[in-house]
């Protein structure tokens, strides 16, 4: 029974950091109807900037503000400098449907590549903002700490701000109605471009803060990120790829499902976990589980 | 047709010259080329060709590795059958994959493939037959000794590697000019008209996933044969994104361009070195250059010449005409 | 159609154009590879990034340091070595690739110190490193198997195999852990499932086993591992797996708050890459641990002293840890060798002299070398320590009570080998 | 009203219903084509035409309704077995494909007419196939005087050109009807009076159905017409007699109009 609580509450935690990949992707992919595989790159590119103020400073807070600063013009220089050129050269031809994704893979390789020659493939490890000790129920002291409590706290606390972004401002109208009819929002007066570059960033941001807390409990290297980037994507299918709720909840259910695996079948099967949701979600309810009846044909 | 089939027996030949007259990291490198050039050429089938993007192609070479491996090692049967069994059980595995995959389409098909590349070759560390992280050997043997002494275990590989990937490419050049590269062409352009066409176009793509799957597979086992072994650290997510990188390098669509393809991508790790030797050999210059030079390079492509550089030179000549 | 096979052309041209450039540069042989008038190539392969590279990372630049205090005071011979090492981030297929620019490209002499064992079995077998006749030398890694001197002639071992320290440790057990609830971790690869052997042979039972897979350790996986051991409750826990993998183990286990009695593998327990990797070096304090060599903070050693000397002056700003002194102590030995091999070095040469002379070189190490005409094992034993609470290794029971004993079925003895002294200045002179 | 059928109609359909999420876009339709004969299917837009043929098609699937070919009764087809059925469309939309010349993109048409199977593609061996595929697409290239195209990329052509070549591709395979959606659409007066002559052509060889809205073609080439509105056929006979058709007349002035 204690197992089975701790199981739940560490995928809470770990699910909670998915969760936030996966609403990056999501932001972009209905913006700009391209998988950003780049979001890894550029939420590593912000972990390391948010690394260094956080051991300079020694202040976690203040390097997780950095991080989300840096991931919030990273990505609006992404869109900006890069999509924008892309979108005016590569549109027709074989090549029209891999070129996106093919792009944001090899720019996901450049940052990478950055990153290793400014600091190097050594692990680097970031003093946890909370203690790491687990929690004492009664007797048994079980893994799930306060840092865990922090995370989804934290998450918690942006997906809110984000909800409320979306609903109650007039950018959060805008951001949406781009999303959904970009030539309608255009009539309607709405600057869908400066809109999408908006979108960019707010999903850099958000990318920023998966790798700081990713970071809190694990290693930083130039490839800590690309698992997270897997699974953050494998949710957002979870959630139909529309959807930043449904994102939200397939990467509770996936961090969940992953942590029982590890914990009940076996640390090697994790992987290979991961694609199997994803292949039993796809075939069972191919349009994501928050999905109203539309075909998944592009 | 025939004449095709006498440029393939002469850029045999050609080969065979070339490897006796350069030394041993040459050769090894050359089967290194063949071993992309095979891999390259699965990709251009299934991307360039039938217009499904898959990240994967690593895992299906993964298949075809230990498909080689264990054949060998358990039954122990000639080097031959296990080249065809990696082909075979490969073909089967795309065949599978290629169900699941005709219902999904752009980024869905890309990210199932992603995670598939990134799980599949985790597997082997669950099951003991499959030997974990260390991995199975895959021992083709030693050359036949009528060939003398200084026929070295590389170029035996180099034969091998070669040999494949010209039966390889010859088989799948034929493919593509046939009816079915013509049909997969029509489905990637417009899927609904290529429909009302007769064709099948499921069928179709399944049939497309096979093909290619079966042609990584063979590329996966030559690549355990260049090392001698298979093991999930060697068909890691870095080797589908390489794949991936080269075809785009080599115009998705052209299949003659995979062998510059193939080229590009042992060459970069080459000119890297140079390069951060030359700029004062700081260990993450060596570590990260070739990354970035490969990045750079598949940036630049995509945006100026997305269909490849092949593709640039048909426009041109097009634009004339 | 005419216009397509012109562009096939000029792909078919640029293509034989650019092999053929490829091909070009190659390079004419010469007499014995990787020596020449002035100068010694050696190489090595080991993790400079990546989950198993902390620690290991900082072996080639050791041994670089101390070639070039070597080099600053004449070489071997009037030849200067220069060590070429190469990032495999412990995969076993990069390892290859990158023997293998070593061996054809970069044309070194010699292997020396090459990290891994899943690694260097591949890269054996593939490389062909016995048939090219390469020697191989003071490998990296404790598997037995590397000790059978048919299959691996050029390959010699330095450190004590995972199997010796694995019957020494269950000696230990059986000696101060009798009745305890026993639990081990293991790398499940050649590494670990060869101690695992040892210790079946040697009869000791765990109540626990966790295995993990190389690569998979982070904060996350140890969780599950710390959950084992403590639902079996284990009250006396052996590691058998790298640091990387050590880190998170006692992180998790001190933030759960289960402190069983740790026992430590040899690879995986050097302090000062455990507090790199964010573990309070309180939790080691009591640790125990299998240990070959001194402890890098005794500078009442001479090698010790010496090498600490040479890490100053020529690694600079390295902190002076195990690993580093497992670097200097191969690099010391190495010099040795070549010296041996004359001023006329061939591979042969260096091949003959390890099994001639191997086992009288000066190493660090309390326990004796095994080389011969018939064996390649290097170090037969080990002591056991304790750490306290600043991570500084003391001897178990105060002094150091060497054990040796071989990788089959041979006994564990307490041994009162003296280790030879150390060359002066650290320079070898003949031998 | 329906109209006599007679038992060797090339195509007849009964009671096709079709809807979308609750609302109805065929409402019991019916529709017959005689051997050589060419069928107008007319009606104001959003009437359901384009639905029809899709149902004929296998692209929308009816919730009830009956399809006989030639007498014979029959499920309504999957699209990519129409072709195998003998009948043949094309798209309003044109759908060539882009990057393929023009002669193959006739060639797709002509796909299920190889006999040769992958494996002596694979060897090469399939050289006789192909020629007689290209043989072919040629002559139907011939047919619609594009012959001299087949080289161009289809991308390159002009409109009236990929109208052509949609319809040697639709021809291809010998199809018994013919399907064209709005063939003169976008066309200008010359070329729309070749599209007349091209389909009186046709139809010495198969029955024609076709959607379109220029009058003066459908008037000229057509021997019958069905009107549809809101998804039901409200008239049905020749050109004069539905021209006075009543509700015709309201479908087209009156509410129906657009």
């Amino acid at each position: 029974m204690q197992k089975l609580l701790e199981t739940f509450l560490i995928g809470l935690s770990t699910g909670s950091i998915y969760a936030l990949m996966s609403i990056a992707l999501v932001l972009v992919w209905r913006s700009t109807r391209v998988v950003n595989f780049a979001q890894a790159g550029q939420a590593m590119l912000s972990t390391y900037i948010g690394f260094e103020i956080a051991t300079r400073t020694e202040i976690f807070w203040l390097g997780l503000l950095c991080a989300i600063a840096a991931g919030a013009l990273l990505g609006a220089g992404v869109d900006y400098f890069f999509m924008r050129v892309l979108f005016k050269h590569a549109v027709s031809g074989p090549a029209a449907v891999v070129a996106p994704v093919i792009a944001t893979l090899g720019l996901l390789g450049l940052v990478r590549s950055i990153v290793g020659l400014i600091w190097g493939g050594e692990f680097k490890s970031i003093k946890a903002p909370a203690s790491t000790d687990g929690f004492t129920i009664g007797e048994t002291t079980i893994p799930f700490s306060p840092l865990n409590l922090l995370i989804i706290v934290t998450v918690f606390i942006i997906l809110i701000a984000l909800a409320i972004i979306f609903q109650r401002t007039n950018l959060g109208l805008s951001l949406r109605a781009s999303a959904y009819a970009p030539e309608i929002a255009q009539l309607a007066g709405i600057r869908t471009a400066r809109t999408r570059t908006i979108g960019w960033a707010i999903a850099g941001g958000v990318g920023g803060v998966a790798g700081m807390l990713n970071t809190a409990s694990n290693f930083l290297s130039p490839y800590s990120l690309d698992l997270l980037l897997v699974f953050g994507f494998i949710a957002a299918v979870i959630g139909g790829l529309e959807s930043m709720v449904g994102s939200v909840v397939g990467a509770l259910i996936l961090g969940i499902a992953l942590t029982f695996i590890l914990n009940y079948v076996g640390t090697s099967l994790v992987f290979i976990g991961g694609f199997v949701v994803l292949i039993v979600v796809l075939l069972v309810k191919p349009d994501g589980i928050m999905a109203k009846g539309r075909a998944r044909r592009a | 047709m025939r004449k095709k089939l006498a440029l393939f027996i002469l850029l045999g030949w050609i080969l065979l010259l070339i490897g006796d007259r350069v030394d041993e990291l040459r050769v090894y490198q050359g089967a290194q080329i063949a071993m992309y050039a095979i891999a390259l050429s699965s990709i251009v089938l299934l991307t360039g060709y039938s217009g499904q993007v898959s990240l994967g192609n690593g895992a299906m070479m993964a298949v075809g590795g230990y498909a080689a491996a264990l054949t060998l090692n358990n039954l122990g049967s000639p080097v031959w059958f296990a080249f065809v069994m990696a082909v075979f059980v490969s073909a089967l595995f795309g065949a599978f994959l290629g169900a699941a995959a005709a219902r999904l389409s752009g980024p869905y098909l890309a990210g199932t493939t992603l995670a598939l590349a990134v799980g599949l070759p985790e597997i082997a560390n669950q099951f003991d037959f499959l030997g974990g992280v260390p991995g199975l050997l895959f021992d083709v043997g030693f050359p036949p000794e009528r060939l003398g002494e200084e026929f070295t275990q590389y170029k035996w590989f180099f034969w091998i590697a070669t040999f494949l990937a010209l039966l390889s490419l010859f088989i799948t050049s034929n493919i593509l000019q046939s009816r079915y590269g013509r049909t997969w062409r029509a489905i990637r352009s417009n899927s609904l008209a290529a429909e009302l066409s007769g064709v099948h176009a499921g069928r179709m793509k399944i049939l497309a996933f096979t093909i290619s799957s079966a042609i990584a597979g063979l590329a996966g086992a030559v690549l355990a044969m260049t090392i001698s072994l298979v093991a999930p650290g060697a068909y890691t997510l870095a080797l589908s994104f390489a794949l991936v990188t080269g075809a785009v390098l080599a115009g998705v669509s052209s299949l003659p361009g995979v062998v510059f393809g193939a080229l590009i991508l042992v060459a970069i790790p080459e000119v890297a070195d140079v390069l951060a030797t030359r700029w004062g050999g700081d260990e993450n210059l060596n570590n990260y250059l070739p990354g970035l030079i490969v990045s750079v390079l598949l940036i630049l492509s995509v945006i100026f010449t997305p269909n490849g550089p092949g593709e640039k030179l048909k426009s041109r000549h097009h634009k004339k005409a | 159609m005419i216009r397509k096979t012109r562009v096939k052309g000029t792909w078919l041209a640029a293509t034989v154009l650019a092999v053929g450039s490829l091909f070009a540069t190659a390079l004419p042989a010469h007499a014995e590879t990787g020596v020449s008038s002035s100068e010694i190539k050696l190489g090595i392969t080991l993790p400079l990034t990546g989950a198993a590279s902390p620690g290991y990372n900082k072996v080639g630049n050791a041994m670089n340091a101390y070639f070039k205090y070597v080099n600053d005071n004449g070489g071997v011979y009037g030849r200067k070595i220069t060590l070429i090492q190469k990032n495999d981030e412990y995969s076993p297929q990069l390892s290859i690739a990158k023997t293998n620019e070593l061996i054809l490209k970069d044309k070194v002499f010699a292997l020396v110190g090459p990290l891994g064992t899943a690694n260097y079995t591949s890269v054996h077998k593939s490389v062909g490193i016995a048939k090219r006749g390469v020697p191989s030398l003071f490998l990296n890694t404790g598997f037995s198997g590397f000790g059978n001197k048919k299959t691996y002639p050029t390959s010699f071992m330095i450190l004590p195999s995972y199997a010796m320290e694995a019957k020494i440790i269950a000696q230990f057990l059986k000696e101060n852990h009798a009745g305890k609830k026993l639990g081990i971790v293991y790398q499940n690869d050649e590494f670990g499932i060869d101690g695992m052997g040892a210790f079946k042979a040697a009869g000791t039972k765990f109540d626990v086993s966790v295995a993990y897979t190389s690569g998979s350790q982070s904060a996350a996986t140890a969780q599950t591992w710390v959950s084992q051991l403590a639902a079996g409750g284990a009250q006396v826990v052996v590691f058998f797996g790298v640091t990387s993998a050590t880190a998170p183990l006692l992180a998790v286990a001190a933030a759960a708050k289960y402190a069983p009695q740790w026992i430590l593998g040899s690879v995986g327990a050097d302090p000062l890459t455990l507090r790199a990797l964010g573990v309070p070096l309180a939790v080691l304090n009591g640790a125990q641990t299998a240990a070959g060599n001194p402890s890098p903070n005794d500078t009442s050693d001479e090698y010790i002293k010496q090498f600490q000397e040479i890490n100053t002056k020529y690694n600079t700003g390295t902190a002076f840890d195990d690993y580093v002194l497992q670097g200097m102590n191969i690099g010391l030995m190495t010099v040795q060798a070549l010296r041996a091999a004359g001023s006329n070095p061939t591979r042969k040469k260096l091949i003959s002299v390890m099994e001639d002379k191997g086992s009288t070189f000066a190493s660090v190490a309390y326990s004796p070398l095994g080389y011969s005409k018939t064996s390649n094992v290097g170090h037969t034993g080990y002591y056991m320590a304790v750490m306290d609470a600043n991570g500084d290794r003391k001897p178990f029971g105060g002094k150091v009570t060497l054990y040796t004993t071989n990788s089959g079925t041979g006994p564990v003895v307490v041994s009162t080998f003296k280790r030879p002294a150390m060359p002066a200045k650290g320079l070898p002179s003949n031998s | 009203m329906h109209l006599m059928s007679t038992n060797n109609a090339a195509l007849r359909v009964e009671g096709v219903n079709v809807s979308f999420g609750g609302l109805r876009a065929l409402n019991d339709v019916y529709l017959e084509i005689g051997k050589n004969e060419v069928v107008g299917l007319i009606g104001p837009n959003g009437a359901g035409k384009t639905t029809l043929f899709n149902a004929f098609c296998g692209l929308v699937k009816p919730d009830s309704g009956k399809l006989f070919l030639d007498g014979k009764e029959q499920d309504f087809p999957r699209t990519s077995n129409l072709v195998d059925l003998g009948i043949s469309r094309t798209l309003q939309g044109v759908g060539l494909f882009g990057d393929l010349t023009v002669l193959e993109n006739v060639m797709v048409g002509a796909h299920h007419l190889a006999s040769s199977g992958l494996l002596s593609a694979a060897l090469g061996r399939s050289g006789k196939d192909e020629k007689e595929m290209r043989t072919k697409s040629f002559s139907a290239l011939e047919r619609v005087y594009a012959g001299g195209l087949a080289n161009r990329r289809a991308d390159t052509l002009s409109y009236p050109d990929t109208k052509r070549v949609a319809i040697a591709r639709a021809l291809v395979s010998e199809p018994k009807i013919l399907m064209l959606d709005e063939p003169a659409g976008g066309l200008g007066l010359q070329d729309i009076e070749w599209m007349n002559l091209l389909i009186r052509n046709l139809s010495a060889s198969m029955s024609v159905l076709l959607i379109e809205h220029h009058m003066d073609v459908v008037m000229s080439v057509c021997s019958k017409l069905y009107v549809l509105n809101f998804g039901e056929v409200i008239a049905s006979g020749n050109a004069e007699t539905v021209r006075r058709d009543p509700a015709v007349m309201a479908a087209y002035l009156g509410t129906g109009a657009k």
